[in-house]
């Protein structure tokens, strides 16, 4: 399986092939592009089928577009994210730093305050500083709209699929559920969206929430999630990254639903595509293209906090790839109602539980 | 003065009975005070139904709850068990979070380059993968067997070692193959066959320890290896054979571990999350003897299940706290219960004169 | 035999003999073994990616490779020394390196912390306990920490004096924190008999939750969005002097390390505590026959190790984060390693600790410079430990180029001439 | 007639040491022979070798004839050899039944399954034919040392030995059970089965044995027949000098009461009284003895005295403060000095060197640590003098304890304790598994500080050595005094019926009970 693939040893120096511009050229700050860009990824690292996925789409979508060069890291701990920050920085070579994460943001109002001439943005929360550009999500938004409608589709009688797979609400017990990863105060964020859209949608449906304490650990999602479904819900949101993917096994095994998280999980998780209703998307590509353009046109903004909501279109509700067609268009009339309402000021979305 | 005859009968019967509780054997203490426990939350609960305690009473005796502790338990009763197989014939093997590290990787990794929904030989993929998880546990354990064996490494540290290898190759491997450090579903699942898996290998593991003449070479390795080595039995075989044991059932747990969500992931500290360590604490909780570790990690995996639930029901305790009930439970049994007998020559190496 | 070969001999066998030798040999051969390892499982990995171009080739053979195993060690290296060497021509100093730059500051203020986490385990070690809970003798001690220096800074003076203040406060706040988490498995072990490696692997989760919720429900800095304590002010924290700022290196806590070491050492070696730590930790029915109190022995030595732990806590607060945060580094973990290479001996904590501050911040360069996974560098962690661990192999490789073996002397029975 | 074993100039050399040096040795089957010699002699050595334990550097073994090489104790099994060494290796927590049938056990289910029914009727049929009467369902952790010993010969037997080794068997005897002991040797050896067995003791040998070899410095130095020869022969052939058969003692006139005991009851580590209501004092230049089968409450007593234990009732008095409210350390300080039972685990510390060793017990003292940092140039010079006064070898102070034999790890113990300067010596068996000379300068050592004026109590399970040195002795019997008597006025048979618990008549024994109460 592999080894190179061109034996003859030419020696152009252009490593890998799983990412160009990736290399041993990079970070020697190459004359010939308009930007160069440093990439800190999250913990859970490329291929989480999610929000570092997301971010690489906004990259590549530059390097396409722009005459850029990169390169990215993937640190293991939270402990590197400072390490990676200074590595970059100290070395001069890079135009804009991205920082992916809210976990880096500690890390980052140190840097930049170590290195005030260098150019950083962040993705997930704010850092205090005059070259950070930051870029946050309205994740209580999306979320309001995904409580919103399951609590919609908890009452109703929606069945999916033939006899063998079959799955199906019970319109008479209304009871939806969230799962939370580690309990920090971003993911209470989804929380508080999705539970004031239950609320919003119907007092009386009952709202389960709890946190695996992981956003590593599959098994401990789906034990959450049974238990739910046991307790009669129908749908549950998560906000775990990789502990979802248990949420998914869960809804598959009850033969109920789930919504997904960050992308659209039911694309980037084709194997659950038949459980998952709507995803609650952020699309990280935004920023991370915007800040790489902004850069490279000079209209890099240090110090601005750009907060994506639903009328940015930083955050929405998008239907499930297979499933959702199933969703009926009054609902998802409904839903877009509320979504106006909320990009109108009309309903306050509250941002802690 | 009747009441105070009665008073001091009454001091009596509890003194007698708390006398009878401590003359019972460690495992049978623990038996005992669980099902005391479970019984007075059950009555209290009745009596009281609106209480916490009416609340942990109708979390607790629901057949849902327990066969998702049964779940929860499967891989670290696995683990358990084989770390007593090495720890009976005298190699203490703290290695055991690895191995489920490397065996729920290597399974994932088979399965999908087979191909999930391939079959081989009328075998399902998946099982395939299963088995290659085991066979992935066993190598390791076989590595670590030698080392401590043959090279007399200090059996301790090379445990750690092969913690840190496991925890560093595993992802590694899979950035390689999948792209990154979480292999991405497989699209299909073992399903509840772990439980099922679990107490068969209770039953062998206890069949096999206590009745067969292997188990009791095991036992006087262990214990005794001098004895095991006068009697014309090879000390270091029977701990090789003890090793290979432990990456076996550890195995089977790290492949139920994975297989049973169909995927691994890589991140952090893996979707392991110290089950192994935590499966140590059981078989020493539960004194070496498999059924005792089964009761253990059905203890682990119980609580587990209740604190999920007790989130659930909007306790209003922080999660996290909640999530730390199980750690703090074994800690006081350990103060207040007993201790755990080692096997003496467990940890120390034998060397066959000559 | 002759005379200079016999003396050659002798200065081996008393070389031998002094252990500590002994285990620094072994430990740089199992470095040079795991290296190798590590380089057959670079090129090996080489083999399941795919790239354009070889980047290394099996000599004589036309065998590529996607990893050079030789430059990603010299880029390890390289790195965590702030790159002294130009690497495109072999040998060549750069001679605009200088030795206080920032990344050897990082490897620097790695292995401070190690020292610490490394002298705490080796403490409980050598009294025959296996103290698995560092780390959370270091998240409590962080937290004291933290928490102590918030508290007490709106009382003291600003600026240097409130530093004066601060800073010792908060260290000694750091070790009384960690000393009491880690008496909690002392006395469980001295008094109830409880096992401390379960007891300790407990608690490292039980602090880790309890600290999360305390700083997440009480003592939050609600303009962040991560768990964490407001920020300690800039005066109470110890700065970098000579190292960049950035490298958060304190110059002062390698010191206070140093002094760690040689203080644990003098402790364990020439005084009557250290005796009574070292017996109970070898045979502790000897202590006790040697009226060696076990029971305080064993509190008293996971108090120590507690304390050392949370004095690493301390200087991690103070010089690298400034506050509390949910996301504490494996410490406490990594001192384990740390002090199974030094043999548990404080003196060879400090290379122990080095070795492994240079794995961490060479790390990074290796990440940063290609694209080998950097988990790669966890694998080569396993395997220096797990060839220290086997010190019998080394010896067996050695007697293959060495005899050892003494003259030849009858058996003495005793006392054949006792009048 | 062909010896049932003859060893043909065995050598065998360990690194540094020459354990056996061209030893021939030839045992006549259906016989007894014993094996003597001094401390690391090569006694156990040589019988490693015809088990096959060691592979020998020269020489052969030959069994019934024909030569063997044993590439392991399994070869040697297989042609009828079976040892018991000193150590015993049984497995605590098994059974005695699976413990004997251990490596070859009767199975059942197509050999899946241990046939524990089977194997536990054939101990019991095995242990029947020689009387060993043992229950084959007891747990080794539980039954007695003697039933131990009987456990191992079961095993040998149980795999068809015909030529059984036994190494030092009767150390850990009574006297009773070491005439039990021999009586099993006849029996077996009427059955035709042969028995080399390994002792120090000169008596033993000339009791038991129908030949005896004497080994010295690794040598033979003489294989005898047991008929006729002479305590003083043996004796002198063993050291390589004349040695005095028993200690001399002279009267002296007892001082001040130093140790008061009164109405003690101690438990042991299970819980169970292991010492009930006992009572008696020691004065200052008196030797108070001990005697008594091991386990029969000596090691509570003395532990409840030294303070490493707490008695649950009853008073212990040391000139003139009360024991209990002192911590092991202050009794230390306070003159207490102890020679423990085991040597292995209390009395020294196995990888600490000799140095290290010396200050065991005195690590706070003024004169080893002043102001808590340790002088380990003043604890150097204080093992170097013990190892010169006590003649320890090998004569290095760096050498770990670990290296050293067990007669000479015993030796520098004794040193240390003697050398406190104490005003109370506590000895347990002080001479167990040390040769002839080392005991009788250990003997000399002991009457040197009852000369001194000091108090010293001896407990030891050696008969002669006990009542050769005792001013007064008690005799212990299942926790309990079952008498004190004066050692020059009563037989060893009269002590051995203390020992065995029964009751012995003579005034002079209630006598001795009052004025000590008194
Ligand atoms: N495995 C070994 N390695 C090195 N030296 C050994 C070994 N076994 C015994 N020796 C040495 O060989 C010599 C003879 O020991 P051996 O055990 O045969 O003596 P012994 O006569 O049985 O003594 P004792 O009466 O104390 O049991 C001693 O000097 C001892 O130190
Ligand atoms: N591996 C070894 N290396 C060096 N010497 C050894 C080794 N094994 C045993 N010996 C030595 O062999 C001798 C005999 O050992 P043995 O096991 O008979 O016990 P012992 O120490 O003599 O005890 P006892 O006092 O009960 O006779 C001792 O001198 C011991 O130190
Ligand atoms: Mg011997
Ligand atoms: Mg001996």
């Amino acid at each position: 399986t592999g080894g190179p693939t061109d034996g003859n040893g030419s020696d152009d120096g252009n490593g890998s092939g799983n990412g160009d511009g990736n290399g041993d050229d990079t970070g020697n700050g190459d004359a010939d592009v308009d930007a160069n860009i440093g990439m800190i990824y999250a913990e859970a690292g490329l291929g989480d089928n999610s929000f570092n996925d997301a971010a690489q789409r906004g990259l590549l979508e530059a390097d396409e577009d722009f005459n850029i060069s990169f390169n990215e890291v993937e640190p293991d701990d939270t402990g590197e994210f400072s390490q990676f920050q200074r590595q970059f920085s100290e070395s001069g070579d890079f135009d804009l730093i991205s920082c992916i994460g809210f976990a880096q943001e500690d890390a980052l109002a140190e840097s930049a305050v170590d290195y005030p001439d260098q150019q950083y943005m962040i993705v997930d929360t704010v850092v205090e500083a005059d070259n950070v550009a930051n870029y946050v999500f309205k994740e209580n938004e999306g979320s309001f709209l995904i409580g919103y409608l399951s609590a919609l589709l908890s009452q109703t009688d929606l069945t999916i699929g033939s006899d063998d797979d079959e799955r199906s609400t019970n319109p008479d017990e209304s009871v939806v559920g969230f799962v939370g990863g580690v309990d920090a105060p971003l993911i209470r964020t989804f929380q508080a969206g999705f539970e004031a859209g239950v609320e919003y949608a119907d007092g009386d449906v009952e709202v389960i929430s709890s946190y695996t304490g992981s956003f590593n650990d599959p098994n401990a999602g789906r034990e959450a999630a049974l238990s739910m479904y046991d307790d009669g819900a129908d749908i549950v949101y998560h906000a775990s990254g990789g502990t979802g993917v248990g949420v998914f096994q869960a809804a598959d095994d009850e033969g109920k639903f789930a919504i997904g998280v960050d992308s659209d999980q039911s694309l980037t998780e084709p194997d659950f595509a038949h459980v998952i209703l709507a995803s609650m998307v952020k699309l990280v590509e935004t920023p991370v293209y915007e800040s790489i353009q902004n850069t490279i046109e000079g209209s890099f903004e240090g110090g601005s906090v750009v907060e994506l909501g639903l009328e940015d279109e930083g955050v929405a509700c998008v239907y499930g790839d297979e499933i959702g067609d199933e969703i009926s268009d009054d609902i998802k009339d409904d839903v877009d109602d509320v979504r106006q309402q909320i990009i109108d000021g009309e309903i306050d979305v509250p941002e802690e539980p | 003065m009747r009441e105070n005859a009665e008073q001091n009968q009454d001091q009596e019967l509890k003194k007698s009975l708390i006398d009878r509780f401590k003359s019972l054997s460690y495992v049978w203490q623990i038996i005992v005070g669980t099902i005391g426990v479970l019984a007075l939350i059950g009555v209290v609960g009745l009596l009281f139904p609106a209480s916490p305690a009416g609340d942990l009473a109708r979390i607790i005796f629901r057949w849902s709850v327990f066969t998702q502790a049964l779940r929860i338990s499967a891989p670290i009763a696995l683990a358990a068990i084989g770390g007593i197989f090495a720890e009976k014939s005298g190699v203490i093997n703290i290695g055991l979070e690895g191995l489920l590290i490397i065996s729920a990787f290597t399974a994932v990794l088979v399965t999908a380059m087979i191909g999930p929904a391939e079959t081989v030989a009328f075998i399902p993929a998946i099982w395939i993968g299963f088995l290659a998880g085991v066979l992935a546990g066993v190598i390791l354990s076989a590595l670590f067997g030698i080392v401590c064996i043959e090279f007399k490494a200090d059996q301790i540290i090379a445990g750690l070692a092969v913690w840190l290898i496991a925890l560093g190759l595993a992802p590694f491997a899979s950035t390689l193959y999948f792209g990154g450090r979480d292999t991405g579903s497989l699209g299909t699942t073992i399903g509840n066959w772990p439980i099922a898996i679990m107490l068969l290998s209770v039953l062998a593991a206890w069949v096999l320890l206590n009745h067969t003449t292997f188990g009791s070479y095991i036992r006087a390795a262990g214990e005794n290896p001098k004895a095991l080595d006068t009697a014309g039995v090879s000390v270091s075989r029977i701990r090789h054979a003890g090793v290979l044991l432990s990456g076996f059932f550890a195995g089977m747990g790290g492949a139920s571990l994975s297989l049973s969500i169909g995927l691994f992931i890589g991140t952090g500290e893996t979707m392991v999350e110290g089950r192994g360590f935590i499966a140590i604490v059981a078989y020493l909780f539960g004194n070496y003897n498999p059924v005792g570790a089964f009761g253990a990690s059905l203890l682990f995996g119980g609580l587990d299940a209740i604190q999920i639930r007790l989130q659930q029901i909007g306790y209003g305790i922080p999660d996290t706290l909640v999530q730390t009930i199980p750690y703090i439970v074994v800690i006081l049994v350990l103060a207040f219960v007993g201790r755990t007998r080692i096997p003496k020559a467990a940890g120390k190496h034998y060397e066959t004169e000559e | 035999m002759s005379g200079l070969k016999k003396r050659g001999k002798d200065v081996l066998r008393w070389l031998v003999a002094r252990s500590g030798f002994e285990r620094a040999i072994i430990s740089l051969a199992s470095l040079v073994f795991a290296i190798f390892v590590g380089a057959l499982i670079i090129l090996v990995s080489g083999r399941f990616t795919t790239c354009s171009t070889a980047a290394f080739y099996l000599p004589f053979t036309s065998i590529g490779f996607c990893y050079d195993p030789i430059q990603i060690y010299l880029l390890l290296f390289n790195g965590a020394l702030g790159s002294p060497f130009l690497l495109g021509e072999p040998g060549l100093l750069d001679p605009e390196w200088s030795i206080f730059n920032f990344r050897f500051g990082f490897t620097l203020k790695e292995t401070t912390l190690l020292v610490f986490t490394g002298l705490s385990v080796a403490v409980a070690f050598r009294a025959g306990l296996f103290n698995i809970g560092t780390q959370g003798q270091l998240v409590v001690g962080a937290l004291t920490t933290a928490l102590t220096v918030i508290f007490v800074a709106p009382f003291v003076p600003e600026g240097t004096i409130g530093g004066l203040i601060l800073v010792p406060l908060g260290i000694i706040a750091g070790a009384v924190g960690g000393g009491v988490y880690g008496a909690i498995p002392g006395a469980l072990k001295a008094y109830a008999d409880a096992n401390e490696v379960i007891t300790t692997i407990m608690l490292n989760f039980i602090a880790a939750n309890i600290a999360f919720v305390l700083v997440s429900g009480v003592f939050r800095d609600p303009s962040s969005s991560v768990v964490a304590t407001e920020r300690i002010p800039e005066y109470a924290r110890l700065p970098a002097v000579i190292f960049p700022a950035a490298s958060d290196f304190a110059e002062i806590a390698l010191i206070g390390g140093l002094l760690g070491i040689a203080g644990l050492y003098y402790l364990l070696e020439y005084t009557s505590i250290g005796y009574d730590i070292r017996t109970s930790g070898v045979q502790p029915e000897a202590a006790e026959y040697g009226g060696v109190n076990a029971k305080r022995t064993t509190v008293l030595a996971m108090t120590l190790s507690g304390a050392l732990g949370g004095i690493g806590g301390a200087m991690w607060v103070l010089m690298e984060t400034a506050r509390w945060e949910s996301s504490v580094p494996a410490l406490g973990f990594d001192g384990i390693t740390v002090s199974i290479l030094a043999g548990n001996n404080p003196l060879g904590v400090l290379p122990a600790a080095f070795l492994f501050g240079v794995l961490k911040g060479g790390a990074l360069e290796v990440a940063f410079q290609t694209d080998v996974p950097s988990d790669l560098v966890g694998v080569l962690r396993g395997l220096i430990i797990l060839f220290v661990a086997m010190p019998e192999f080394f010896r067996m490789i050695g007697s293959h180029f060495v005899d050892l073996s003494e003259d030849e002397i009858p058996a003495q029975s005793g006392g054949e001439d006792n009048a | 007639m062909t010896p049932a074993v003859h060893l043909d100039g065995i050598t065998k050399r360990f690194p540094g040491v020459v354990a056996n040096d061209n030893v021939d040795l030839r045992v006549e089957e259906g016989s007894v022979h014993a094996l003597l010699g001094e401390n690391g002699a090569g006694k156990t050595t040589l019988m490693n070798v015809l088990y096959g334990l060691y592979q020998p550097t020269e020489g052969t073994v030959r069994v019934n004839g024909e030569p063997r090489s044993f590439a392991s104790p399994s070869d040697a099994i297989d042609i009828g050899i079976g040892m018991i060494h000193q150590h015993f290796m049984l497995v605590d927590p098994m059974t005695i039944a699976e413990n004997v049938v251990l490596g070859n056990e009767p199975r059942k289910y197509g050999g899946l399954l241990i046939d524990r029914e089977r194997a536990r009727k054939e101990v019991l049929e095995l242990s029947d034919k020689y009387g060993f009467n043992v229950d084959p369902d007891a747990r080794i952790e539980e039954v007695s040392v003697g039933v131990q010993q009987r456990v191992e010969i079961l095993k040998a037997l149980y795999r068809g030995a015909e030529i059984l080794i036994l190494d030092e068997p009767t150390a850990v005897l009574t006297p009773q059970e070491v005439e039990e002991l021999f009586e099993v040797f006849d029996e077996l050896t009427s059955q035709g089965k042969t028995i080399i067995f390994i002792t120090h003791k000169l008596g033993e040998a000339m009791h038991a044995a129908d030949d005896i070899t004497i080994l010295r410095n690794g040598k033979n130095v003489g294989s005898l027949d047991a008929k006729g020869v002479t305590r003083e022969d043996l004796a002198q052939r063993m050291v390589g000098r004349e040695v005095l058969m028993e200690p001399q003692v002279t009267p002296q006139e007892p001082g001040e009461v130093t140790l008061d005991v009164s109405h003690l009851h101690v438990e042991d580590t299970r819980g169970v009284e292991a010492v009930s209501d006992v009572s008696f004092s020691v004065r200052s230049g008196e030797i108070f003895g001990i005697a008594g089968v091991d386990g029969n409450g000596q090691s509570e007593l003395v532990e409840a005295i030294t303070g490493l234990t707490n008695p649950t009732d009853g008073d212990i008095t040391y000139r003139g403060r009360q024991l209990e409210s002192m911590t092991r350390r202050e009794r230390i300080d306070s003159g207490i000095a102890y020679v423990p039972e085991d040597r292995h685990e209390r009395g020294m510390v196995m990888p600490f060197n000799l140095v290290q060793n010396g200050i065991l017990g005195s690590q706070h003292t003024s004169e080893f640590a002043p102001s808590g940092r340790i002088n380990w140039e003043t604890a150097g010079a204080h093992a170097t003098e013990i190892i010169e006064e006590y003649d320890v070898r090998p004569p290095t102070a760096e050498a770990t304890a670990e290296s050293l034999s067990g007669g000479n790890q015993q030796k520098f113990i004794v040193g240390r304790e003697f050398d406190r300067d104490p005003e109370l010596v506590v000895a347990t068996h002080p001479t167990r598994g040390v040769d002839i000379g080392a005991m009788e300068f250990i003997h000399e050592r002991i009457q040197e500080l009852r000369a001194n004026g000091k108090a010293i109590l001896l407990i030891s399970s050696k008969l002669e050595e006990v009542q050769g040195l005792s001013d007064r002795l008690a005799v212990m019997h299942e926790g309990e005094f079952s008498g004190i008597v004066d050692p020059s006025s009563v037989t060893e048979e009269q002590i051995g019926l203390l020992m065995a618990g029964e009751s012995i008549s003579g005034g002079e024994n209630a006598a001795l009970r009052e004025e000590d109460v008194a």
